[in-house]
């Protein structure tokens, strides 16, 4: 039966379903085109299952593109708190013509499909579905006449039919739609008019045939809705940056948008002054450049960037490097090589960033997985800079970066700032010696003045090219390897200040290590491999790199462990391998995922219990 | 200031020269950039700034390593090739309370820098900007840059095909607020344009022709010595009147001939109009001036531009008094009940 | 005694050598100030020896400045061929004041010193050195007493003074001189008068009192001496480079300009127009961008730079590899990190080019060993990057690219240009079907078409985004995988087609793998091995990444590979741990070498015994 | 060629329009980008180039992704942020018997890609380089551009602080040889200022008001189509004459009313002159004009500057006739002879 001619009694027709309830345990995918307002209707529908206390996730699939093309929106809820991406989707809501097809095809049999009856879209249903059609163009027509209003009422009515067929609490909804728009009451009236139309309908006409439900539960006491560029955002704006150099670019650009806004609101002082600067930049190599040139000033300085920036900022990171400059760079990763997808995630940065540069340059990366660490590591990531005089590359990626989390609140940072080791005159009074790039206290990391040091020993030069351990330049070989050596020292040395990785370490032989957002779905990974197969797996999270000397032990303790990674190539696994002893390697396998979408349990469950043999 | 007092031995910083010199040149003797040097010292000297609020920044080339020629109390950043004004940009973002020198070369800001060299101009930073320009790139043995003219020709006898940027009009189309020409061959003018350039607020480029003498000094380049020295006309006479000497009444002059140019410390150029009619406060003047010069092939030095009423980068910023970089943790800092507040609204 | 003090009759005195005579195997230093025009008396000499059939090697270390400053020539003689930098000096060449204290201070007792003894020099002269004096400015300035003629004349003094205390034939000097200075026959004979006044200078004053001779050897037939970025110069446009665009960088810039004077003498037609276009660009970027435009185009494109600008083309070689463009890149490497020490010698780029570029992307390279090898390879890139549709970067570094190398000549190549698989319009019309990233023959290398095919399937779109087989945009993750996944399979395919390794191979159970210029010191560093130590080692020199499979092989077959580098984090071993099978990493050690000065045999000596408890 | 015959359904190359179509625009509806891709359809298809005979070259922007939406018949490469100008003059080096086409925007080509721009139009490559304005960043949602105009609004209501730069002055200044200044809304002088721009050899500069409906529509915004539309100004009226068209005489106009640009291929552009006194083929008149422009906050079109008798890079090169991508291994491999004579010469 085409879509066109499905009348609305056939819609929510067949027997009612009888089975076990399936509570607290699916995942809906809402299929729109982008720049068609469907994300307040996706937001409400997070912020309704959060209230409700059950554990909830949403992604956003959206293509690199401003208006009209297909986007996907998928949530999943979980009362064991698996709120990673699933594969599969149980409940398909189906609003956009240009895609019904596919989305329909994609579907496992019995899947639930929630689609518009008013959409023109030609060919047949598929039988093997449970299916309720709702014409949700024409109940939104209802609710406001005028055409652009009614596109976006359209994607409130679908929420409104689901809070029938799921038995979400329509107060909830209420509240969470009154939240969304918040000043804008007219509006809030008009949303929640739409919402009650679709419920009215669906009530109505749609007998449930299905066994997805949620129940009320208790776990999201203490913990917000935020997308991961806020939480960065605001680490770095309550840690005390105070200078920003950036250019705008997906999936990163939101973050240093959000920056903004914090600092006005947060950072002006009573007389309307700002403690902070920032400057739009023309290019990714003027704003990585300001932020060294600022942090060789002194300030806590920042940028963020996605792959394309990061290769050009290359050339300056050398020299932050060399020179031993503090900065902080984000990196919110999208999927490369070139400009790839710029709007899909992965974690597909972690060579080219730990060799950023040519001629042995490494540099220091974080990997937050969720948005109370990038909270956290915002603030690590500054006093990481300015204690090692190094860039720190926070290694965020889309799906963190862009998607809305469930995550814990914020805790205040109450230890101060670590500003490093920086001589004041008052210092340089005292001691009577200054060379900037001597090893004083034998782990590597010199001391530094700041321009504007008016003691006589404080001023040097800084300088790409060779210097001795006074800053001065010199070509001597015994000079050139001083500095170097010093500089593995002090990578060394990083080992003890960066963040531990976290483990779970039950004594089994074999053990999976991520890192970042794949944090998300290991839980539920180790719960199947446990479950299906048998397979009890240990757990290790890195935090940094270079690595803690931790990661090195908890490997030694297993006999094999699994490197998840998102990208091709397998670069945490490759990073590890280059710095454990040799005879540690053979441990090392790789579990991959690299198409684009947010990271799901089952893809690595699949290459884990291939490799054990299950 | 070229209008100067009696020798003296220290400045009204109570310094004295020596505290405004820096390492020794490596530079080929006989060098422009050094000549420069010499005058940026004068400079600092003169006008009696604390070379220690100094910060001197450089990308690469010869010319790039001359800020470790001068204000050795100075600190000294010598960057990356082309990205000297970015580096500049950030430090007075971080320390607006310095005094931020730029030395940069035709490589390096007209060739690799352009970009850079570019958004400085219209973003008005406050510092001063100076291209020791040669037409060659030095460092890598003499090739042509892009401000060699058509025509010069190379070492090797080569003409240059290119048609040549023109660095001060370029600047002073995309917003520069002073903008400068001189030549490290007439000491006098270059002192006071530097000086003039030091009391300035905002980007003050200074487009200085500084002779290669190892690659670009010979018969049929038109940035040798010779060629220089030879063809240089002044636009005008220029003094510098510092903020901090009472004016002298100078009555040599036909009224009508001078005009003064106030500047943002109080300071001030005295211009002493010679053969044109000029104007150098009007952008269209400057600009047709450096068509003219470029059209009949003419080397003009002396203030091109100077706007002194717009805003410099910092300013539009609205930062608070002191620097931003060593502001102490509770200024930058929100309240943890600022943090609470945010999380309650996101539950 | 202050060199000012010495007087002449004191300089050659003492009693005449006696002991056996050191016959061919010497090293010499010659210490100057650069700008002074010691360049033509060091080729000279070089040129004496090897005219007299000694195998001879020279080395320039001069500084990042353009006069004034101190600079050294060493030159190393060895009748067994070691012609690598040896770290002691045999016979030092004191000729600048500036440095004349620390040089003479630098030598073993026992060393030779020959010293110009006009200079103005504080200090005492060593009495356990063998001292050789000559006035030789005063000497100079009997031949012009033009000050500018007096200075370059005072190098050819020395020339002299060397023809008698080493045996130099007169007639080969003569010769030399004669060669070097061309159709300027005043300036030569300038020059043989001042060579023949050191001679009689030092016939008549001078005792020899040391075993250094040399004696006519027949080692250099089908030889010549070249540097090597001339020699990859005449690659290139024998192997029919068009398109060349570039920026100015040491050690770099010498490769570009010799390519273009060899253009204007060979490719230049009979009605004066040109087979091939040079543009200097305005940075690395642009000259990247104008190589892969013209390679896309289906020009045969290079651009040669260093570190700073491999720093700068990251992200452009990202575009490449994604929409598998070809282009040959020099990268005549230098000391890093950032500005570093750009007058001297490293490999410091393997892993920043091999992982170019943000998202998993990767490189070719190769690694020329000498001039030949430069000039072979030259032409090998071209062909594997049409052949691979890749950017192929020859990593020269400054040791070759800038010093003069005695080299096999060069061999025609005759094999005709490898244009790799583009299709005509023709080949269109037969095959009726073309899809641009489709792998058709199972090597993961598709089929590309140029601009200008007039053919109704010939035109596709290329871009730095996700794309599927046919070239259109695409963000399926089925398709990224597809593209991906290929691309990993072309660089496994591309170890077939890469030069391989070079190796010989014993049975011993310790191996050396060296690469590039290192090659030149090993013979050498097997040989002290062998004699000192008793260490037999066998040997293999990888000439490509992707690493043939041979390379796996050679390593399989052995206990213990040394692995030398000339960086200091050992980053050709890291590529070989990232590509080896896990259980053979336990294999590889690494035996490093990285002060900017040319690798010496002994450093590596010395690193390989000590690791192997001798 | 606005002055156009009956209609036709193919044209002198004998293809139908369709044969210069791309694939279907993805953007967002009503983008002034759109408007451009159509003159641009139309502007080949007039002037009966083969398509395949076109390269087409862009960066990274909504403008940039335009080239897929027209001419689907000729090699198309959207390269990465900025860099187009490098890749279309590695195209003209390798094949300058292409007509290549590049589309940029502003931020593309003001902001990230100012060095490869402003070189560019030194170099006078070879080419037509549309720079699509709109005076934001769309595909990152609406930031400003560099030629976002002072105190222009962005969407949320902030006003702009810094000085636009105005790409048709510098690319004047630069030395490009064809500058014109158009507007999306304004079809037909659009047409004509393209195939101009087509008809001319060297670099043809084609800065495009083209607003972004999406995130530069507003009140406020002095790149909105009703801005633009209202305060359009068109310093002349202008038609093609193509070189294969016979010249029709046409009597309505005022003698010293009208004058001819004689373009490369023959075509010519008539001009039939407007309220001003000005001569587009004075460099220093159209400096000033772009000057005043600025001063009265003036939105110009029209033909700004020709210059037809300056040599392009690629003559200036003195290739071969052929494309140098294509030429046979023989004209590209010197003979063995000529290699043994090198060694021979090194031993
Ligand atoms: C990224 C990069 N590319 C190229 C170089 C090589 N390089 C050093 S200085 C220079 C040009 C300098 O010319 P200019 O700025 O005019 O200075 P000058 O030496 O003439 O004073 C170049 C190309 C470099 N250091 N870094
Ligand atoms: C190196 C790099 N930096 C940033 C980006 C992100 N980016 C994509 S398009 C764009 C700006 C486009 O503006 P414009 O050229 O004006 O094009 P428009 O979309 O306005 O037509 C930016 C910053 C990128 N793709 N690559
Ligand atoms: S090479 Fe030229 S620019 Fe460089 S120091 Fe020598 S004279 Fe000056
Ligand atoms: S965002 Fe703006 S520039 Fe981009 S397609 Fe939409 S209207 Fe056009
Ligand atoms: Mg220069
Ligand atoms: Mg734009």
């Amino acid at each position: 039966m085409a879509v066109e001619s499905i009348l609305p009694k056939a819609q929510g027709a067949g027997e009612a379903y009888s089975g076990e309830p399936r509570v607290n345990d699916w995942s809906i995918q809402v299929a729109t085109a982008n720049g068609s307002g469907s994300q307040s209707a996706n937001l409400v529908l997070l912020r309704t299952i959060f209230n409700m206390g059950v554990p909830v996730g949403g992604k956003n699939l959206f293509p690199s593109n401003i208006a009209g093309m297909p986007t996907w929106f998928t949530l999943r809820a979980h009362h064991k708190g698996f709120t990673g991406r699933k594969k599969e989707v149980d409940l398909l809501v189906a609003m956009n013509p240009e895609t019904f097809e596919t989305d329909m095809a994609a579907q496992a049999p019995g899947t639930v499909m929630l689609y518009n009856t008013d959409l023109k879209v030609p060919g047949q249903l598929r039988d093997d579905l449970i299916l309720y059609g709702v014409p949700f163009t024409r109940l939104a027509g209802e609710v406001s006449p005028d055409v652009k209003l009614k596109k976006l009422l359209t994607n409130m009515v679908y929420v409104g039919a689901l809070t029938h067929l799921l038995g979400l609490e329509m107060a909830e909804v209420d509240k969470a739609i009154r939240r969304q728009f918040k000043s804008k009451e007219k509006a809030a009236n008009l949303n929640i008019e739409a919402v009650r139309k679709g419920l009215e309908y669906a009530q109505a006409n749609l007998v449930k045939r299905d066994g997805l439900r949620i129940e009320r539960m208790n776990q999201n006491g203490g913990k917000i809705i935020i997308e991961g560029n806020h939480a960065a955002a605001l680490g770095a704006v309550f840690n005390g940056v105070t200078v920003v150099g950036w250019y705008p670019i997906t999936p990163s650009t939101s973050l240093v948008e959000a920056t903004m806004e914090y600092l006005q609101e947060l950072r002006v002082e009573p007389d309307g002054k700002a403690t902070y600067a920032v400057v739009q930049a023309e290019d990714e190599l003027a704003a990585v450049g300001m932020v060294i040139g600022a942090g060789w000033a002194g300030a806590r300085a920042m940028t963020a960037t996605s792959g394309p920036g990061i290769s050009l900022m290359s050339e300056f990171a050398g020299l932050a490097y060399y020179t031993e400059v503090p900065g902080v760079i984000f990196n919110v990763q999208r999927v490369g090589p070139s400009t790839g997808l710029p709007t899909r995630t992965a974690q597909g940065d972690l060579l080219s960033t730990a060799f950023l540069s040519h001629g042995d340059t490494k540099q220091v990366m974080l990997f937050p997985r969720d948005p109370k660490e990038a909270f956290d590591m915002a603030g690590s990531a500054f006093d990481l800079a300015e204690r090692l005089q190094m860039l720190v590359f926070v290694m965020m990626d889309l799906d963190l970066g862009m998607n809305y989390w469930v995550s814990d609140a914020f805790v205040y940072p109450d230890k101060p700032l670590d500003r490093g080791k920086v001589l004041s005159k008052a210092d340089l009074d005292r001691i009577g010696s200054f060379d900037r790039y001597l090893d004083v206290d034998g782990d590597g990391i010199p001391y530094r003045t700041l321009p504007g040091n008016e003691h006589p020993l404080a001023a040097y030069f800084t300088r790409g090219s060779g210097h001795n351990a006074s800053a001065r330049y010199s070509e001597k070989p015994e000079d050139y390897h001083y500095i170097m050596d010093r500089l593995t020292h002090k990578l060394e040395t990083a080992r003890d200040y960066v963040p531990e990785p976290e483990s779970s370490d039950a004594g089994n032989k074999i053990a999976i290590l991520a890192y970042g957002t794949s944090d998300l779905a290991m839980a539920e990974c180790r719960d199947q491999l446990r479950q299906e197969f048998g397979i009890e797996a240990d757990y290790l999270r890195v935090r940094a790199y270079p690595f803690s000397r931790s990661v090195h032990e908890f490997i030694a303790r297993h006999d094999r462990v699994y490197v998840v990674d998102q990208n091709r190539d397998g670069q945490m696994r490759q990073l590890l391998t280059l710095d454990l002893p040799d005879d540690q390697h053979t441990k090392l396998r790789s579990a991959l995922h690299y198409d684009g979408l947010p990271l799901d349990a089952r893809s690595i469950t699949d290459a884990i219990r291939a490799q054990e043999g299950k | 200031m070229a209008v100067s007092s009696a020798p003296q031995t220290t400045n009204r910083a109570g310094l004295s020269k020596n505290d405004y010199k820096g390492a020794p040149s490596t530079l080929c003797s006989g060098c422009g950039h050094d000549a420069i040097t010499s005058q940026i010292i004068n400079a600092y000297y003169n006008l009696g700034i604390k070379p220690w609020e100094v910060a001197k920044v450089s990308g690469i080339g010869c010319s790039s390593k001359s800020p470790t020629y001068f204000l050795n109390r100075a600190h000294g950043f010598n960057g990356v090739h082309g990205r000297m004004p970015s580096l500049a940009t950030g430090v007075a973002m971080a320390n607006h309370k310095l005094n931020i020198i730029g030395v940069s070369g035709d490589g390096d800001s007209a060739a690799i820098g352009t970009g850079q060299f570019v958004h400085t101009m219209r973003r008005n930073t406050p510092m001063v900007y100076i291209i020791a320009n040669n037409g060659v790139y030095g460092l890598t043995k003499g090739q042509f840059s892009p401000t060699a003219d058509a025509g010069s020709k190379s070492k090797g006898g080569r003409a240059n095909e290119q048609r040549p940027i023109d660095i001060c009009a370029m600047a002073i189309q995309l917003g520069a607020t002073y903008v400068a020409r001189g030549f490290s061959g007439d000491p006098k003018q270059l002192l006071t344009l530097i000086e003039g350039a030091i009391a300035h607020k905002g980007t003050a480029l200074l487009d200085v022709i500084s002779p290669c003498v190892t690659f670009n000094n010979h018969e049929g380049s038109t940035k040798s010595y010779a060629y220089a020295k030879e063809h240089e006309i002044r636009i005008h006479e220029l003094d510098l009147i510092p903020h901090f000497e009472p004016i002298e009444v100078v009555g040599e002059f036909e009224p009508g001939q001078r005009r003064e140019v106030r500047l943002h410390d109080g300071s001030f150029l005295r211009i002493h109009k010679l053969e044109r009619e000029f104007d150098p406060t009007s952008r269209s003047q400057a600009l047709a001036l450096c068509v003219q010069a470029e059209e009949r092939q003419e080397f003009l030095t002396g203030l091109l531009y100077a706007e002194t009423d717009r805003q410099d980068l910092i300013s539009g910023l609205n930062v608070v008094d002191e620097p931003l970089a060593t502001l102490p943790d509770e200024r930058v800092r929100p309240s943890k009940a600022a943090l609470d507040k945010i999380m309650a609204e996101l539950m």
